[in-house]
Formats: C-alpha cells, structure tokens, sequence
C-alpha cells in the first residue's frame, strides 16, 4: 500500500471516528454553517464537537503549516482529505474570511510573527474576519478609494466608510484596504488589520433585493489602528489586494459561484413530463436547457483544465478573469432557468412550500456574481488589455 | 390606422402617466409591500382610478363602461408598469371584462357593471399547475340540480383571496365552460402567497362547489372562444405592462449611466455599455411596436390577433427581461439593494413574464400557428 | 367611385395592356434586372417594351414631377401602382442608383435646372449612376474623406480613389463626395458629379467572398470636373450625404435589407417533415427558427409603426439607424438558419440543384448589411449618442 | 492526465505547426481552389503528410501506425483548421481508421497498413440527406450469393470521388452493417460537388453493388457500435479542426483590431469591440478545453466519452461561428472581399459546422443524453 493509500485509511477511519451524524446532513440554511469567532453560538453539540475535533488535527486548514494551526497536508493529503469528507457527505467544519482570504495573503506577505499571531486563531475558529475593500462611490475602481489613515507616530487615526463589508456586523475583525499616501493615487494605500471593536467603529447592514443582509456598511470615525496592524508594505497594500483579488477570482470560478455544474434539464424533465418521444414537454424551455447544460459541461472541462494549468504555473495569469466572467454569467442563466422551470411555484417568496421562497431569493441573489470580486466589464477589460493585449483606452 | 397613438389616446396618456406617477409610484409598492398589506393593493387607489373611470374602460357602453379598446387599456397598463403599481386592474378590467363583454348574457349583465363601478374585483383562475397550460384543463364540471358542481384545484390566481367573483374555466362534457363562482361559494377555498414582486396569488380548491345553470358565462359547452378571448386580452395587457416595466428599467437605467462615474469617467461614456444601451432601446421599441400591433388587431377584431398576441408575449418578455438584467448589472452593488427600486423592476418583470403564458410557451405558438 | 378607385381601375387596365407576361415572372438573377444606362443590353424585348411603356407614362418614378419624368402622383396614388404591380407579379421596369439615390437629393438640393437636367434621363433609363463614398482607409469614417478636387477656377482637378462604388464599371456618371477645402475636416466636402467617361477615369472590380463582384475600387487621376457639377453647396456636401444615408437606410430598414420578414419554421417543417405531434423534426433547430419567426413578426410590427411615425414626423430622426440595427442583425440570422435548415444541399456552391450556390451565396451577401450604409456598430453610436443623450467618447 | 499537452505532445505541436503553416497555408488552398482542383486536395501534401507519419498516426502500431490518441490527432486537426488546409486527414486518419481499429479483422489488416503509408484515401459514406442522421440509415444490404447487394444513396461524402474506399453505413436484417467498398465496385457512381469551402463531396449512388461477405467491416448487424466509434472520432476531430479554424479567425481579427485606424484611433481602443474580443476569447478557451476533455475521454475509453464529444462538436460550432461572424464584422468591407482571408474561414467554418451533426443536432443530443 502506498503512502498516500495509507493516508487514505487513516483519514476514512478518523472520519468515521469523529465526523458526528447530524454534520453529514447537507446544509439546510445559514445557520448550519459553522462561522467561528467571539460571539459565535453553535447550533447544536455536534457542530462543536466537529469543529473541535477538526481544530486538534489542523483539519479546518488542512494545507497550512503545523506551526499556524495547520495539518501539513502535501496538496495530494489535501485532496484525499477533501475526497473523503465529500464522500461522507461531511461538512465544512469551518467557514471563514479568514481562512478563504486574509489566510493566503498572510501566508504569501506576513511576517513569521504575524503568520503565528493571527492565523492560529482563524484555524481555531476563534477570530472572524471581514474584509474592507469597496467604498460607496467607488465600487470597481478602486484606485478611487477615501478612507484614510492619517499617520500619527506609532499609529494610524483611520476615518472614512467601507460598503459591502460581508458579515462586518458578526465579525472580529477587519482586513481592509487604507489611503496612507494621498500624494500618490494608485500607490498610497496600506493593508490594514484592526479590531472591529476598535472605538469609532459601526456597521449598518445592507438589505438586498434577495431579502436578506449578508453585507453591511462600515464606518471609521477617528479609529486608532497601531502602527504594526499591516500586511506587505505601507503605501504597497495594492500588491496583497491585488493577490487577494486573484485568489478570490480563482475560488470563485473554480467552482463557488459557478454553482452546481450539473444537468438541469434532466431534473425539470420529472417536473414537466415528457412527450410521447421522450422529450421534456415543453419544446421551447427544453432546447434553451439543453443548449445551457451543453455550456455547462463545457465550462466544467475549462474549470477542469484551467485548474490544472493554474496548478503548473501554465496559465495566463488573468486566466481567471476570464474564468470569472463565464463562470458568473453562466450561474446567472442557470437560475434564470430555474425560476422559468419552477413557473409560477418559483415565485413565491415566503411560503413553507416554496422554503421561504428558496428559488426566488437565490436566483436573485446569483445577479450580484457579474458584480462582485470585479464586475464582468472589469473581466472583460482585463481579458481585452492582459490576454489579447489590445491597446489603451 | 397608423401604429401610434391617435390624439385621443395622447390625451388618456397625458390624464394616466402624471396620475399614476403621483399616486402610485414605486413609493406605493414599497408602503404595501413593507406593511405586509393583506389585499395585495390599496382600495383608496381603486377608488381613485374608478373616479378617472379607468376600471370600465374595456367596458362597453351598454353596460356603463367607456367602450374603448386594447389600445387604451395599453396606456394605462403601461403606467402601471413603469411605477410598478399594484392593481387589480388586468385581471378585472382587461381580462374578465373581454371574457363577459365576449359572452353577453346574465353573467355580464350582473359584473360589468359593477366593474364599470369599480365594486367588482374579478379574479381568473385558469392556470392549474406551475406553468400555464390553458389547452389542458383538469378541473370539471358536472351536472348537478339544476347547476354544475365544480372540482378541481387552480393556482396563480391573482386577487383570490380577495375577489368578488372569479371566472373559473372547467371541463365540461363537450368542451370547456367558464364560470362565475362568487366569493361566497361554499367549498372555494383561496390561499393567498406572497409572490417575489410582493403581490398576491391564490391557490384556490374547488371542493364540490355547487353553482346555478345561470353561472355559466356564455354557453355550456362553448367557453373555449371566450377563453380565448380572455386569454388574448389578458395575455396582450401584461406585455403593455412588460414594456412599461422594461422602459421604467432602461430609463432609470440610463439616467444612472449619466450620472455615475467609475474610473474619472461617467460611465455612460464607455461604449461598452453604450452599445448595450442602444441595442437594449432596439429591443424596446421592438417590443413596445410588437405590443402596439397585438392591441391593433384585437380592436379591430382581426384574424391575425392571435398570433401578434403571442408575438407580443414573447417579445415584451424577452425585452423587459434584458432590461432588468441590464439594468441590475449596469447599476452594479447598488443594484443588488432592496433600498434601490432597480431590483423591484427585476422583481415585477419576473411575475408577469410567468402570468399567462412566459416567453417560452408563446414561441412554442408561433410555431405551433406556423405549421411546425 | 371614389378618385383613388377611378385611379385603381385605370392602372389594372394600363398594366393588363402594357406589361408584358415575360415581366411578370419572378428575377431569377441579375440578368433579369433592368439597369438602363448608355451600355445596357436589354436581355430581351419585353424588357425594352416594359421600360419604353413605364418611361412613357412616367412610372419608372410614378411619384416625381412630370416635369422630370415622373407621373406625379400622389402618396396615396404611387401606393395603388405598386400595389397593383405586385398583385400581378409585375417586375420592377428599371432599378438605379439614379432613381434610388440621386434623385431624391437633387428633389431636395437640386436647382430647378439641374432637376430638368438630370432626372429625366434618369427616369428614362438613359444614365445609370454609381455613388463614391467610402475610400480606401476610411470605412464608416467619412471625415477621413482623402480624395481632392483643387480648384483650377472654372474646373475642379480630381484627384484619389473610392472603394465600395456599386457597378462603377457599367456605370455612366458617378455622384462622389471630394473634399474641396483641407483646412476644414468635418465641413470642406463637395457632392459632386462628373461623367465616368471623363478622362483619368478608372474602375476595378473587387471579388466578394460571395463569388460576386457588385462593387468596384475607382480611381482619379486628374480628372476634370466643371464647376457646376455638384449639388447643395460648395464645401457643403456633407449635408447632402448625410441626406441620403438617413434615406439609404431609411430604404433597407423599411424592407430592403430585412429580407422577406417571412415565417422561416413553415418552409423548412415541409423539408424536416414533423414528428408525430406536427413539430418540425429537429427540435433544437425548431426552436430557434420559432424564436427568429418571433422576432419577424415582431420586426415588421417595428416596421410598420416606424413608417407611420417617420411619415407623419413623428419618428426620431435617428430612429432609421436603430432600424437599420435591428433589420440587418435580424436578416443575418436569418441566413444563418437557411444555412442550416438547407444542410450539406445549402453548402453546394456551383452545381445545378443548388442553383448556382444560391444559398450559399445569398449567407454570405448578408454579411456586408450590417457593415454597408453604416455599420452596426456606428448605428449603435448614434442610438446612443443621438436617442439616449449618453455623454461623449 | 491533466488537461493540458504534455511534453510529447507539445513536441508533435511543435513540429506540426510551422510544417502546416509552411506547406499548406490560406495560400495553398486559393491555389486549389483558383485552379479548380479536381481531386480536393494535393496529393503533393499528402505524401509530405505521410513523410511526418501523419495518416497514421491513429492506426496502431502493429498495423504498421504510430498508435497515437485523439489528442495528438486533435493537435494536427487544429493546424488544418488554422491554415484550412484541404486534406483526406479527418476522414482517413480519424473516422476510417477509429471504425477499422474497432471492427479489426480482415478489413482491418488490409487497409490500416495502407492508410499508415498514405497509399489509400477512405470516404465515410454515412450521411442520406442534407441534415446529419445517422440513425435512420436507409441504405439497404440483403444477402446475394456469397455476399451482399448494396441499394442506397449517399451524400456530402468528402473525398468521395477519389477515395481508395469508401466506409458503408447499411441496414441489414438485424442491425447496421459497415462495408468496405472498394473505389472499382460496379454500381458505384460518385457525382462531387464543389461546397462552399471549395471541397469537393459526393453524391454517391449504391445500384446493386455486390460486395463480398468479407467486405463487412466488424460483424454482420454488429455495425453500429464501431459507427459509433467511427462518429465519435470524426466529430472530435471536427470539433478540433473548428477550434483552429475559431482561433485562427479570433488571431486575424485581434491583429487587425491593433492596426486599422478610424476616427482617429486603433479600432482595438473601443470598448464596445474590445468587450466582445473579450467574450468571443473566452468561448473559444472554453471550446478548446471541452474539445481536449473529449479526446481524452476518448483515449481513455472513458462512458462519457459520448456525451463529451457531443458538447465539443456542439461548443466547438458555437465558438468557432461567433469566431467568423464577429472576425467578418471587425473586420468591416475589407472582410467581404475574397482577396482577404477571413471570409475563407467563414466559409470552412460552415462546412465543419455541417459536418457529422451541427450544433442544434448535438445540443439534442446532450438532452436525450441526460433523460429529457
């Protein structure tokens, strides 16, 4: 047996030993995911006892290192780990910024000090993060961005707002993005750590179109941020956003908001019935499903080979704009075929049978994945300028 | 007749736009919406539209209505699109008014009136299952007594819950039948939902509700023609509704553009967008002469109606969708905010590109009223 | 009887005796089209007969003044002739640039004795005009015009070339924009006319990707042009230019270039042949021939509403682009499933069944609607610049 | 195996490439073309094709091939398709040799060697009418004497009038049968016709052609299957070859777009063309990885190899049309004229579009693939 083969065993045996019952359940709603921090409450016994137990084997962060609150896993353990927990169905024991975004950037740009300090409490669930990149007014462009830091010797004195600040009104604390430098407009900003506790500090969250409020507006009034509270440089915060942007690209279009990439005319073939030749019975919708779950399968071969060329350093680096942009407006057209499968039952929006209006609300909610981490214009600009190099403008 | 509005007509629209505009704006949606209204509209509007005689226009003369046409009822239902305002007006007054004025008899004797009136609120309960499929009705009607007795179970029904009569469609022994059940039949139950655009529908049981030989709108045996009829109008005033949705979208749409700046430019300087906007004014006005033709030839009672009327559906959904979709995007993060009335537009858009027929289902006619 | 009836009555009469049966059959190529011009040959005499019985009675131009060839009737009369010229199948007695083109900007800009001059021999089929616009370089940028008339007093000296001009080698004269003044890009431009036969004169056809070669480079080699020979004012031409595109389009819009906005799904079921439950046997290709058929019939309702409103000065003057947009996208589709209603039959270009590549060709010739008298890219500029009031750029 | 070509395959890209580009460029086929080639292709290539082991590169190695993948196949399509090089390689090397490698057995042993050496050009006699249906095959094969008496008609066989032997879907008492018809048969008539890509496919007439019984490629009713193999491989490699020609348009246009001037800029600074660049690159990345994910299915003898390579043929079509329409647009007059060669590539691209099933016959495929 090999050594990867001998993983293998021991990971489905530690599973089974500790993964409870209730956490291979799939996720039913908001509140079975697991987010951490100070405040935190856990659903239920099992949800502790599972993220405990993945917190002692440095499974909620499977790939850091050790010393970080990590396992060590080589990417191959990592990806028979992932194998295993999908095969049981288990859940993820811990979501988290902190591990999706401000882990990778500390990882690439902290110091050995700063890597010890903040990521072992994101590995234990014991810090939530948000993030702070967009301001009102500045959406896409944000060479644009106000909020300042003004430098006060061994501290910062930080005011201004942010906006779409995911979770900021159940967060820790935020990494986010500060003018320091007002003489230098693309250059200038610092990439902030500080406490949402801070004093100065609010948040107000935002009601979307989907009914719910998953992003807030933030506010700094005279927030004293000390002067060690940075990753990567001062005046150089853009490289670690800019990192981050990638990175957030990348999980996006390797599968997150590209949603379910399965067929979707199979499934509404039950809901409509079928003609006497076997066909969903209704000609029009059928051919529109089918010409979607024929991009769908597509986009899963390109989400198959741009991993794989991501992986070897083969791809162009703005691949994943690129990624970003079909993945996004395909999940949008997947769910506008959703509603006009659902008909007239997709429509409602609180009922028990419809599951508080399930379908409306995420299809709803799928119009902000062109907007989100880089609109789908910035996407195609950046593919125009870096793939194709097409000139100026 | 020339396909654009007569001075008459320019008239009604300058009367409608300013009083829907002030009294029903999107604000009003927003109050009804945020107040968890239980009647899916307010009754002081209605008030206000029976005043400018709105609710009767369709009605004819005879029986205290105005008597005008399609392309009236379009004007008023496209206001009613671009503010978003919730009404029981196409139901009631476009689609149950063509069904009784089609059939004549005692049934319209006794409702179009008090349509005309603004009394009546009028529901149709047609659809039987997620997606409308008019030419497959389940529900039935059996002789019984000297009535019928009706079974069967209905949905999407808008107004159920709250209507005075609803025009029931039934399969009877040769054919289909429309019905008149009133509110207060026994064994009609109405469950109201909460629709994505904040309005109400019904789910509405017909458990062995007896109703009179006189319920019969028209003649037992004989109500596919008005059924037709009902369905034309109605299906023909929600794509006026649609291209007021849509024209309410683009026109927020592209004040945004000339307003917002990203990157030291409006953004309506990039001829990205810029394109899109123009190829969405296109289909617009596409949709807007498309809807305009349907309501042409019903008025005229043309042969061709049918297949403009799908046209119409089709193309007013596929119009009004791109414009909300552009719409939402083009606006980017403030888009996606309830604060922000873009997303009411998707919203709406959403529900009456569902109602009586969606864009796929009329594309599917056109072929089927082609040969293929 | 009312007039219009009387008028009726009196053109089936006129066309029953006078247009012969040979020019009642449908065109079958080019040949069966009557240019007129100093070198047409007239394919055969009813041809000549149809042409000699229309100039007799004004009806190659039934709505210009009598004194410049035409019948002089009104609107309401000219519709009754075409009318009844389509009940019998009647072809068209002669097709020009002249009557298309010139004509309607001499009826605008013209003196009195330009209009004599000019338009009766091309009522009569005497002269066949071709139009130089576009050069080389320029395409939908006419500003860029390089072609240069220097003033030698009573004379222009002509010298450059245009691209794009329509049967310049059978053509007599030409109508051209030459720029008359370097010193003023956007003004400095004259509309003038001179004889193709003048010396410095030549023609070049271009070979289209159809296999046709409708089109011509031109070339000026100090050619002599009388100062008299233009229309509108001296430096002004582009008055006069902009007339006639708005009319050109004005023209494809309103039918030409959008084909026959006919139900396409019908004719091909009867190829397909239908399944059991009377659907076109192919139902993806089905469903996107209902779709187009959709956007036919909702096109012509466009169509329709557009000339009703341009009639009575009701359209917005830049409407006829949007048309223009819409038509030649629409009747590009439209090819496309010709294309692929007609198969590996569609693909056949020189034999005998396929008529000559009929289809093929005919795909292919829709390529240039959306680039010729506009792109549609410069037709979606001027919707937004013009309609929507979107700012500069 | 990851989805990227590995260091073998780059090497064969690397040699293929400048090879094609240099021998068989846009200008090599106006030279055919410009002549009136009668045969289709240039028989000068093929031998320099065969000088690179191309024509056998599928055929196992004990026949005498390199035994090679579609995905190194895929590779040398890609360049065809770039430079729209006319060649017998997509039906000889691909579909002949996918069909005999299935079936082996004698017609294996006798004409795999000979593909391998360039000797023989096979035509793959499937299609009877103008669309693609090779489930209602028609063509007839009853038993006489020691064999079997062909009856039948088919078309858009490419190669037809010259090939050494041309494959024979046929119905026979219990299935599909494949023949091996030898170009000398009696009864055989090829009648070539000129396509709009200036290649030259067949009408074939089958009038009681007699073949031996050891004419049958594979088994007596066993047909179906290695049709299946035979179709499989030439839609993939369709499917390749519309990738090239896509890409090579997509590179002619993106270059033109950095070098025509109008109003005084590059037309590649607008953002309205650089946002559909923009798209159009990313239609044409994901058809290439969906062409790669079916030849490796395929390689594999993977069970979704079939749905994979009708998502390919379908997506590859897709992208590779939006290709030459947007490069003929971009590219404005100059793109109509013959001189220039982007309409050639449109003109390819409509006859690989055709070419064993176009778009809207794969989209149904994947519907019936997956139950609906």
């Amino acid at each position: 047996m090999s050594e990867l083969d001998a993983f293998r065993t021991e990971v489905r045996e530690w599973l089974e030993a500790n993964c409870p019952p209730e956490m291979r359940e799939p996720i039913r709603d908001e509140d079975d995911v697991c987010w951490g921090g100070r405040n935190f409450k856990f659903k239920n016994d099992a949800q502790k006892a599972w993220l405990e137990a993945c917190v002692a084997k440095g499974y909620t962060v499977p790939d850091w290192p050790k010393p970080y609150g990590g396992a060590g896993l080589t990417p191959e353990q990592t990806k028979i780990l992932k194998q295993e927990m999908k095969r049981i169905k288990a859940r993820s024991p811990l979501d988290s910024f902190g591990i999706w975004m401000l882990g990778p950037a500390l990882l690439k740009f902290g110091t050995e000090e700063q890597k010890v300090h903040y990521l072992n409490p994101i590995a234990r669930g014991e810090i939530r993060w948000c993030q702070g990149y967009s301001e009102p007014g500045s959406g896409s462009d944000l060479v644009s961005l106000q909020t300042f830091g003004e430098d006060k010797g061994d501290h910062w004195v930080v005011n201004g707002s942010k906006i779409w600040t995911s979770y900021a009104d159940k967060a820790d604390w935020i990494f986010c993005l500060v003018r320091t430098d007002k003489t230098n407009k693309y250059q200038g900003i610092t990439f902030m750590l500080f406490d949402m506790e801070s004093p100065g500090v609010t948040t107000k969250p935002i009601l979307l179109i989907s009914g719910n409020s998953p992003f807030c507006e933030t506010f700094f009034d005279d927030v004293k941020v000390p002067k060690d509270q940075f990753v990567g440089e001062i005046n150089r915060g853009w490289d670690v956003a800019k990192y981050l942007l990638g990175h957030e690209r990348e999980m996006i279009s390797g599968g997150g908001a590209g949603g379910d990439m399965v067929s979707i005319g199979g499934a509404f073939a039950k809901a409509f019935g079928k003609n006497e030749a076997g066909e969903l019975d209704d000609p029009i919708l059928r051919a529109e499903m089918a010409a979607f779950d024929t991009d769908v399968f597509a986009y899963r071969a390109m989400g198959e080979r741009f991993m794989d060329m991501w992986k070897t350093g083969r791809a162009h680096p703005a691949s994943s704009n690129m990624m970003k942009y079909v993945g996004t407006e395909l999940n949008k057209r997947r769910h506008e075929l959703v509603m006009s499968g659902g008909g007239s039952d997709a429509l409602e929006w609180d009922s028990e049978e419809s599951k508080g209006g399930a379908r409306a609300r995420s299809w709803l909610r799928t119009k902000a994945n062109s907007i989100e981490g880089g609109t789908s214009e910035v996407m195609l600009n950046v593919i125009a300028k870096r793939i194709l190099d097409l000139p100026g403008a | 007749m020339p396909l654009y509005h007569n001075d008459d007509q320019t008239m009604l629209k300058d009367s409608v736009a300013p009083f829907v505009a002030e009294q029903a704006p999107v604000s009003h949606l927003r109050k009804l919406r945020d107040t968890a209204d239980a009647t899916g509209f307010s009754r002081d509007l209605w008030a206000q539209f029976t005043e400018m005689g709105l609710p009767g226009m369709l009605v004819p003369e005879a029986h205290g209505g105005l008597g005008m046409g399609h392309m009236e009822a379009g004007i008023v239902l496209e206001e009613i699109g671009r503010n978003l305002t919730p009404s029981p007006f196409l139901s009631t007054s476009v689609g149950a008014v063509a069904a009784l004025a089609k059939a004549g008899g005692t049934q319209a004797g006794r409702w179009l009136p008090a349509i005309a009136s603004g009394e009546a609120i009028i529901a149709l309960a047609i659809d039987e299952g997620a997606k409308h499929r008019p030419d497959r009705i389940a529900t039935t009607a059996t002789r019984a007594g000297n009535g019928f007795r009706l079974e069967g179970k209905k949905c999407f029904v808008l107004h159920g819950h709250v209507a005075d009569m609803s025009i029931v469609a039934a399969k009877t022994d040769g054919g289909i039948t429309l019905f008149a059940v009133p509110k207060d039949a026994k064994g009609v139950t109405a469950d109201p939902r909460r629709l994505v655009d904040s309005s109400l529908a019904s789910h509405v049981t017909l458990d062995g509700v007896e109703v009179d030989a006189d319920a019969v709108i028209g003649e037992v045996d004989a109500g596919g023609e008005i059924l037709d009829a009902l369905l034309a109008a109605t299906r023909t005033g929600a794509a006026a509704e649609m291209v007021g949705v849509g024209q309410g979208a683009m026109d927020m749409t592209v004040t945004y553009l000339k307003e917002r700046k990203q990157f030291g430019k409006l953004i309506g300087e990039f001829q990205g967008l810029q394109h899109r906007a123009a190829h969405l004014y296109g289909e617009m006005e596409v949709a807007r002469a498309t809807v305009m033709k349907a309501q042409q030839l019903l008025d005229e009672g043309s042969e061709g109606a049918k297949l403009m009327v799908s046209v119409a559906k089709a193309k007013a959904g596929r119009a009004a969708n791109l414009a909300v979709r552009e719409g939402v995007q083009m606006h980017g993060g403030i888009g996606m905010t309830d604060e922000y009335d873009i997303g009411l537009y998707m919203k709406r858009d959403r529900a009456l590109a569902e109602f009586m027929g969606d864009v796929h289902y009329h594309i599917d006619q056109v072929a089927r009223m082609n040969g293929y």
